[in-house]
């Protein structure tokens, strides 16, 4: 590893530095080389680095001041660039400006991120047993239903609390919103899917396709 | 005393070039005792005979059967000594080693059967090990390329996603598939009834009490719209039973043959 | 239908498509900042981005040519940078330079587990044989190859299974993949360190064809 290290130095055209080399004394520090270092490790780094960690890089003790001075300098170099070194409570990071997000939103194609299927049970539940209580969907699902389901769908804005039911407790009575259709693009509840045909669909076989 | 100084004393019967066991390549020489690190830095028996073969300088193309055969055996008895448990692999080629031997040492039969019995049975053994070299020198060249995250790394600049981060999407066939898995899961358990339901009812239901929200009373009549078609105002009074009958409604007539009004259930209201 | 594939045709060099706005003139791609834009972008990812995912980084259509001058000047301005853009398997990425390592190391202690050498000699048959399967690999290394062997690479995303042989037992046939390469920094599977020639007696048609 390190010998496979030396060779790649020894084979470039710039310096050698050794890991963990001992500097000879009062070996000056190389001001340029170090502000490479320094960035190389901003750049790789995402979480920022304190000047103490930063101080680490030099291989020669080096002064607050010096470091301070090659990352000021860093900053400036990325004017007019679309990464920026900013300086934060724990240390020093380089950032993409806001204004590049645009772009780099178009390289990503994250997968959109899936409702669990509690969340979806709930929600066809919802769907097509309107009116109901939180009761309701539990015993449906036969589990338990946690406060934060129903919230994330009302945050949504495909549920809302329509009034109680007027049994022990108030349960809220939960319906599914316009928005939810409009978002599913359907005109109206009775374009879902109809139940029966879905009965017949697990009736048929045994197993039934889960989600 | 004698006795226990086993590990210096020659191992008894063991010889190789007629030397002591403790001859063997220096470097190969360990402590019983570690013998077993020294089988784990093999791959196997073909690593181990192209060690001796290596060590020896011996060419793998002209191998002198009975001298690789003996080392390899020396070794092989060694672990065994140790009650070290030996891999399957190692004893199997031992057989072969003895084979080939016994083969070489067989008169070589006259051309007749030209392919097969001319040929050297090392050249098997021969194939075998200049492959696994070289596959074994291209694991070390591999190695010895710079690896992410152990010899580089790589750039990778914060992006601050501030933008309200992107919601799941969802299908109408994602709900069916819930829907399904609730089937699935209700017929399992078998005491729930999936009734056959008419949505529009459902709908309808949802709507009413929507209008009702305030908790006062609503005339009977504004909670249809006249532009529905009679199918529709058929199925918002149903909905309206449905919502009396799960109490979630009050209906009231003040006089016979007077207005009917509705509203939500009372207490239901009243917070 | 093909009228609006004619006004698409029209609008080739205009940025966007407003609706019911009229674009005079084919707008000028400003290069210096197109050049911005994709230095942000693979600054701010880590998986290497194919031509065809920055060319969506532009507003308006713009060539592969263009494209891959402004990828070479951003290569040419790293020189003397600790950071360098490499073109790999999948596309174009930054890395810190290997001589970077030691510093970084600092910073960093941790480090991937480096592999045995049965892990490392089952990867390499799998590179230079590809596609074998299991018994093919404990036929050249002689010993039996565990499953832990092959799900440690599974796992690392180096070779996948990329279908199954056509004799008893339908065994799954393995290969490497392109994010080997990219993790050895190399562009395709000629780039791997040579084969040693062996000794004549092997290559007398017994030498798989190399890859």
């Amino acid at each position: 590893m390190s010998g496979q290290a030396e060779d790649l130095l020894q084979s470039e055209a710039e310096p050698v530095i050794e890991a963990g080399a001992v500097i000879e004394m009062a070996q000056p520090i190389d001001a340029a080389r170090l502000k490479n270092i320094l960035e190389t490790a901003l750049l790789t780094t995402q979480e920022p680095l304190s000047l103490a960690e930063l101080k680490k890089l030099s291989d020669a003790p080096v002064e607050n001041n010096l470091v301070e001075n090659l990352l000021e300098q860093l900053a400036q170099e990325c004017a007019g660039r679309g990464v920026e070194l900013n300086r934060v409570a724990n240390g020093w990071r380089f950032r993409a400006r806001p204004e590049m997000q645009a772009y780099l939103d178009r390289l990503n194609p994250q997968k959109p991120p899936r409702y669990s299927r509690a969340v979806m049970e709930t929600l066809a539940i919802i769907a097509y047993r309107q009116p109901v209580t939180r009761g309701d969907i539990e015993e449906i699902r036969g589990v338990a239903v946690s406060a934060q389901i129903l919230k994330t769908l009302e945050a949504r804005g495909w549920i809302d609390v329509i009034g109680t039911r007027d049994t022990p407790g108030k349960p809220s009575l939960y319906a599914t919103t316009k928005q939810l259709l409009d978002d599913l693009n359907l005109r109206s509840l009775q374009e879902l899917p109809p139940l029966e045909e879905m009965n017949s669909l697990i009736e048929q076989g045994e197993q039934a396709p889960m989600p | 005393m004698n006795t226990l100084t086993q590990p210096i004393a020659p191992i008894p019967g063991v010889r190789i070039h007629g030397e002591p066991l403790l001859e063997m390549p220096q470097d190969l020489y360990i402590p019983p005792d570690a013998l077993e690190v020294v089988l784990e830095t093999f791959q196997g028996p073909l690593d181990l005979l192209l060690y001796l073969i290596r060590k020896h300088n011996l060419d793998v193309l002209d191998i002198p059967m009975a001298q690789l055969t003996r080392q390899y055996m020396a070794y092989i008895e060694m672990m065994q000594r140790n009650r070290l448990e030996l891999a399957a692999e190692y004893l199997l080629m031992a057989a072969v080693l003895i084979e080939i031997k016994s083969r070489m040492l067989l008169p070589r039969p006259p051309k007749a059967s030209e392919e097969e019995s001319t040929e050297d049975p090392r050249a098997e053994l021969m194939r075998r090990l200049l492959e696994y070299e070289q596959m074994k020198l291209a694991a070390q060249k591999l190695n010895a390329l710079p690896q992410v995250g152990r010899d580089f790394e790589l750039v990778q600049v914060l992006i601050e996603r501030t933008v309200g981060q992107r919601l799941p999407d969802v299908a109408v066939e994602d709900l069916r598939q819930a829907w399904l898995a609730l089937l699935a899961r209700a017929k399992q358990n078998a005491h729930h009834k999936v009734r056959r339901e008419e949505l529009s009812v459902r709908e309808q239901m949802t709507r009413v009490l929507r209008q009702l929200r305030h908790g006062e009373f609503e005339a009977f009549e504004n909670l249809f719209d006249a532009g529905d078609g009679i199918a529709q105002l058929v199925v918002t009074f149903i909905a309206i039973l449905e919502l009396s009958k799960e109490t979630l409604v009050e209906i009231t007539q003040t006089e016979t043959l007077g207005n009917i009004y509705v509203r939500a259930s009372r207490r239901l209201t009243a917070e």
